[in-house]
């Protein structure tokens, strides 16, 4: 029976040796590479101590898909195939996971919708599997190009949601996404998100952990319920039996079991607080103007944030990292002071604004945008226009491109 | 898991349910020619289920239950039907996620217990109904096999949505009137079977289960080859007497006169050229395995 | 005028490189210690399908992503990007900043009166290079347009230094580069034109030096400054 | 701080989950106790208060250490057994204690038997039966344990306990964390010390909303 602290220190088959996350994360040297996502995305697999991985292919995701496969090849992964399409992959996740497997697997836009079914199937069933998110359009007319729509339907699937703005934050919290998913009294899926392509493609500098250091091995008999594999109690067992009267159960039993899915997302604030340094970041927060964004919206706020201070308009930021779970009191706390607050987004119905609205005091107090969706780019310059022309300052007017 | 370690704490025996304390006792986990005849003299590994009195698909469980040649080292996967008003009952574990994809959950699992146990037996069974097999699952059955996972996939065929109250099925009958078919099916029986073949699977069965010791023949061969070579499909007929009219006590005689050499359910079946060599390695074994029990028993 | 923040517009079509090329003019100013970001447009690569790339440069750290709206400098990889209208925009040069520099891989002059006076009006300089011609006498072969690209931008704009596109070049095709579908098998093309990857750095090398040259002294010429650098400093 | 208090019930049609209500698990070393942070020798005290104070004390083993699928829950099992051994020692006349496990978590057909056994999916059928007014949950799985507590607590007005192995239950009105070998024994040993010292409740568990 695997025990995870009996291992670190100890070499796994392609001589990295097993270290305590926290020492590999905070303490180890970091090597500035420039990478595209997709490249970060093989290179945090690498480290992950991975069992399974299953690919399928959907851009903007079948780059890194592909190139852990490269990862396989070189024996740095257990197993790696491709499924034969999404609802199907995301089912042979569940199967690994039910076997004591730590899983992972990305996806993308239409393949998330197709996959859905199993995702509050995922999380009623306790597997700590991570997929990796790279957002892009699903509606008709197809698009490839990046938008956040769909992270609005995973947000009431029971899984943990986190938004990556860079491949700094892939590299990191796929790592850490793994320890505080497998946490006992967690041990719930994680969707980590990202903005497709701004992320994925765009080459950027991430700061690497040692290559010969990876996360110690995923322990299922520290599982909230009993893995599969017939190694452990109880012997007569089925993941998950049917809870209807006619089975002689309450109806009290799957409203207390939804209810335990909910509860694991709040039990999982302590340990991503600690891993991730908070659920939120913030710069200024004592200004009148705050920009709250999650994802690429955080960069293109960013840069607003210096056009405006050339002008010398001081404007705040909340970076919000995770949106399940969701940090409702930060945020109300972050933007206490704030007479305005503005929420680009890269989506059409601005799921994140609503969020925020239904969570502070004094809602009025939201802009809802700027957004853009279907794959246009946020030009800070949008950013700086919606503040100005909130506050009733002159801007020039700024046509997108084709002007 | 070795049969010795599905025991019962010495200190917490006594409070341990009866089923429990026969389970431990006289199960047959661990026994090398363990089968239907068993059934009687052993624990079996089914509890009492909740099915229709009389149901073939009862029967079936049993048989089957009785035959694995390693319950204490198989993962069993099922689907959404009656049959997942059994698995809860069943002392091997098993896994229902959703409809028709049991055989994606199949493969991802069986790959997960080849990474963590390399080198050890870890027998992967799937047992769904027609629906989950053939209709909503049918594309994650194909791929499966074409992609030569190796487990075994057993299909429960009744001919019909049996769960649901009795919709049409791909597996129907052409003709037979039922709910969403209002003026009879109007297209063929899904030859399953053939396609299996086609689709990689290295050995394929299509019988009743009527006979016990046909049952237990079928599955010892299937699991064997599934662990050894690939893939391999069991299609048996459960037939639901409820929806086809027939009494509690009617149901062996339903599969009786469907098996019949112009029925539906004529035993047939396929076994690659890599299967029979197994096979027949498999029955060298066991001719030995006997020969030095008698022996022993001489000597004795 | 010196810019905290160079922001490059590639336009080109597909296969001439323009993707490789934002790459690696990204991954040389990285060497020279500034910032940088480069990304592709994110649309299905297609041969002589219009293709865009997007090179930041900057001195401090750049959050800016994807496509790039309002440009520095734009760089027309093909004469059909102007003449056939194989741009993501009409014009090609729209939301060109002032001050902003605009560079032609043409022999001959393509814009019209109407254009010339437009990119006046904004005080933008037009630059052209005959990039083909010259990637065909350097390096021996069209495939190195790319080259005589981040040659000329690098001339006009000193964004990077040649030391660095040395090392670049040398990350980008001396060992294995990850690259997706089809820059990968324009990788694959351009290896074949070349006996050894030794002759490919060289040859290419040579082409975005020359490039360079060319450029810079049409810079000094028309004192065209446009540099990445501290204002506050430089004030 | 959250204001909600974990207390017996019956508490609701459908009580939240604790976490539910800002209530945090103890970090390693520590306990709880109604959802307040305690330290472990306070719950040791409190724990076996409520236990000699019940009239049927009860302990729930599961199938974690029912089964000596390793050496360590053989030897948890034999400090139950212990642990229960010291209960029957310690209360006065009138007070019974119990041993009664949860052997799995399958919706049993037709029905279980009250008397020898627990079933996460229907807790309070077992509780009522035998007018259970104290439990631990002891070797039973943690999303499963959640479920009883939880019923238990909208149900009927039982104090439930939880030794966890893990990081420990809100659900529970008192609950340890990395349950070993030592720590029950350690409970065993305070309730042997306050034995005598605490007068047993005299009426027996209210039951409430049927679930």
């Amino acid at each position: 029976m695997a025990d995870t602290h009996s291992v670190i220190g100890t070499q796994n088959k392609k001589g990295q040796t097993y270290t305590d996350t926290w020492k590999m994360m905070h303490e180890a040297p970091r090597t500035p590479s420039f990478f595209t996502g997709s490249e970060v995305i093989k290179e945090a697999l690498r480290r992950a101590s991975c069992d399974v991985m299953i690919a399928y292919p959907i851009t903007p995701q079948s780059e890194a898909a592909a190139l852990i496969g490269e990862l396989f090849a070189e024996g740095y992964i257990g197993d790696y195939f491709r499924g034969e399409s999404e609802f199907a992959v995301m089912s042979q996740c569940a199967g690994a996971a039910f076997g004591g497997a730590r899983v992972f697997t990305t996806t993308a836009g239409p393949g998330t919708m197709r996959a859905m079914e199993n995702f509050p199937m995922w999380a009623g069933a306790r597997l700590p599997i991570q997929m990796i998110v790279t957002c892009r359009g699903i509606n008709s007319p197809l698009s490839i190009q990046p938008d956040t729509l769909e992270i609005a339907y995973l947000l009431n699937t029971g899984m943990l949601v986190w938004h990556a703005e860079t491949a700094q934050d892939f590299f990191d919290w796929i790592l850490k996404g793994y320890m505080v998913s497998e946490e006992p009294d967690v041990h719930l899926p994680l969707a980590l998100c990202c903005d497709g392509f701004f992320v994925t493609h765009t080459k950027d500098v991430v700061n690497l952990t040692p290559a010969d250091m990876c996360l110690p091995p995923y322990d299922p008999y520290r599982s909230p319920v009993p893995c599969m594999d017939m190694e452990c109690p109880p012997v007569r067992m089925m993941r998950d039996p049917f809870v209807m009267k006619s089975n002689y159960i309450s109806y009290a039993t799957h409203a207390s079991w939804q209810q335990e899915i909910w509860a694991a997302i709040e039990r999982s604030r302590k340990h991503t607080i600690k891993w991730l340094n908070g659920l939120i970041d913030t710069e200024n927060t004592d200004a009148d103007i705050m920009i709250v964004a999650s994802g690429t919206a955080v960069s293109q706020g960013r840069e607003a944030i210096r056009l405006l201070e050339d002008e010398g308009i001081r404007c705040g930021l909340v970076k919000v990292k995770t949106l399940r779970p969701w940090p409702e009191e930060e945020i109300r706390e972050a933007t206490k002071n704030a007479k305005h607050i503005f929420v680009p987004e890269f989506n059409v119905t601005g799921w994140l604004a609503k969020e925020i609205k239904a969570t502070i005091p004094n809602h009025h107090r939201v802009h809802a945008g700027p957004h853009v969706c279907g794959g246009m780019t946020m030009p800070p310059e949008i950013i700086v226009q919606e503040i100005k022309t909130a506050l009733g300052m002159k801007t020039l007017s700024l046509a997108g491109r084709g002007s | 898991m070795s049969k010795e370690r599905i025991k019962i704490s010495e200190d917490l025996y006594d409070i341990m349910p009866s089923d429990y304390q026969d389970l431990v006792k006289s199960a047959t986990y661990g026994k090398e020619d363990r089968g239907w005849k068993d059934i009687g003299s052993s624990k079996e590994l089914i509890e009492q289920h909740s099915l229709c009195a009389g149901c073939p698909e009862s029967m079936a469980f049993r048989y089957i239950l009785a035959s694995l040649p390693n319950p204490e080292d198989t993962v069993m996967v099922g689907s959404t039907g009656c049959t997942s008003l059994v698995f809860p009952m069943v002392a091997v574990h098993n896994i229902h996620s959703l409809f028709g994809n049991q055989n994606a959950i199949a493969s991802g699992l069986k790959r997960a217990l080849s990474v963590r146990f390399p080198g050890r037996t870890k027998d992967v069974v799937v047992l769904a109904g027609d629906g989950a097999t053939v209709d909503i699952g049918l594309d994650m059955t194909l791929q499966a096999w074409f992609r030569q996972e190796k487990f075994t996939t057993i299909c429960f065929d009744n001919e019909l949505y049996a769960n649901t109250g009795g919709q049409e099925s791909g597996l129907m009958q052409k003709g037979f009137v039922a709910k969403m078919a209002p003026v009879g099916k109007l297209f063929d029986k899904v030859r399953l079977p053939e396609i299996a073949r086609e689709s990689g699977c290295h050995y394929v069965v299509n019988c009743t289960v009527s006979k016990p010791s046909l049952v237990e023949k079928v599955i010892r061969n299937a699991v064997h080859i599934a662990r050894e070579i690939g893939p391999t499909y069991l299609q048996l007929y459960t037939p639901c007497i409820l929806e086809i009219g027939k009494n509690s006590m009617e149901g062996l005689q339903e599969m009786r006169d469907s098996e019949k050499p112009t029925e539906r359910f004529a035993y047939k079946e396929y076994v690659s050229e890599p299967a029979k060599q197994l096979l027949a390695e498999l029955a060298a074994k066991d001719k030995e395995r006997k020969a030095s029990a008698k022996q022993l028993a001489g000597q004795a | 005028m010196i810019k905290k923040r160079l922001n490059i517009r590639m336009s080109g079509l597909g296969g001439q490189g323009a993707v490789t090329a934002a790459h690696v003019l990204a991954m040389a100013a990285n060497r020279d210690g500034k910032f940088s970001i480069s990304n592709p447009f994110f649309g299905a690569e297609k041969r002589m399908a219009p293709a865009e790339s997007y090179c930041r440069i900057g001195i401090e750290r750049i959050y800016d992503r994807g496509e790039l709206v309002f440009p520095d400098v734009i760089q027309v990889f093909h004469p059909q990007v102007i003449t056939m209208g194989k741009s993501y925009t009409m014009p090609f040069y729209s939301g060109v900043k002032e001050g902003g520099v605009v560079v032609i891989n043409s022999a001959q002059p393509l814009l019209s009166e109407e254009d010339i006076q437009r990119l006046k009006d904004l005080n933008v300089a037009v630059f052209y290079i005959a990039g083909t011609e010259l990637a065909i006498e350097v390096a021996g072969t069209e495939l190195s347009t790319n080259m005589a690209m981040i040659g000329s931008v690098s001339g006009i704009t000193k964004c990077v230094s040649m030391e660095a596109l040395d090392g670049a070049l040398q990350e980008r095709f001396g060992k294995k580069f990850v690259a997706s579908g089809g820059t990968a098998s324009l990788d694959e093309a351009i290896k074949k034109k070349f006996a050894k990857k030794e002759m490919l750095l060289a040859k290419n090398l040579a082409t975005v030096k020359r490039a360079y040259e060319i450029a810079g002294e049409w810079a000094e010429k028309n004192n065209v400054e446009l540099q990445v650098g501290n204002p506050a400093v430089a004030a | 701080m959250t204001q909600y208090r974990v207390l017996p019930g019956p508490e609701h049609f459908l009580p939240p989950a604790a976490a539910s209500m800002g209530v945090y698990l103890p970090n390693p070393g520590e306990a709880h106790i109604n959802g307040v942070i305690a330290t472990e020798e306070k719950a040791y005290e409190e724990a076996a208060r409520q236990f000699l104070m019940a009239k049927v004390p009860t302990i729930f083993p599961g199938p974690l250490v029912l089964w000596a699928w390793n050496e360590k829950a053989a030897k948890k099992a034999t400090a139950i057994r212990h642990l229960y051994n010291t209960l029957k020692e310690c209360v006065q006349p009138g007070q019974s204690p119990m041993l009664i496990p949860m052997p799995d978590y399958r919706p049993k057909y037709p029905k279980i038997n009250p008397e020898v056994e627990i079933n996460p999916n229907h807790p309070n059928l077992t509780i009522w039966h035998n007018k259970i007014d104290c439990c631990m949950f002891v070797g039973v799985h943690c999303h499963q344990a959640n479920l009883s507590l939880k019923i238990i607590r909208g149900g009927t007005s039982c104090y439930t306990i939880a030794m966890c192995a893990q990081a420990g239950h809100e659900d529970a009105m008192l609950s340890f964390r990395d349950a070993s070998v030592e720590k029950i024994m350690k409970l065993a040993e305070w309730v042997r010390k306050l034995k005598g010292t605490v007068k047993p409740r005299l009426t027996s568990a209210k039951s409430g909303a049927s679930n």
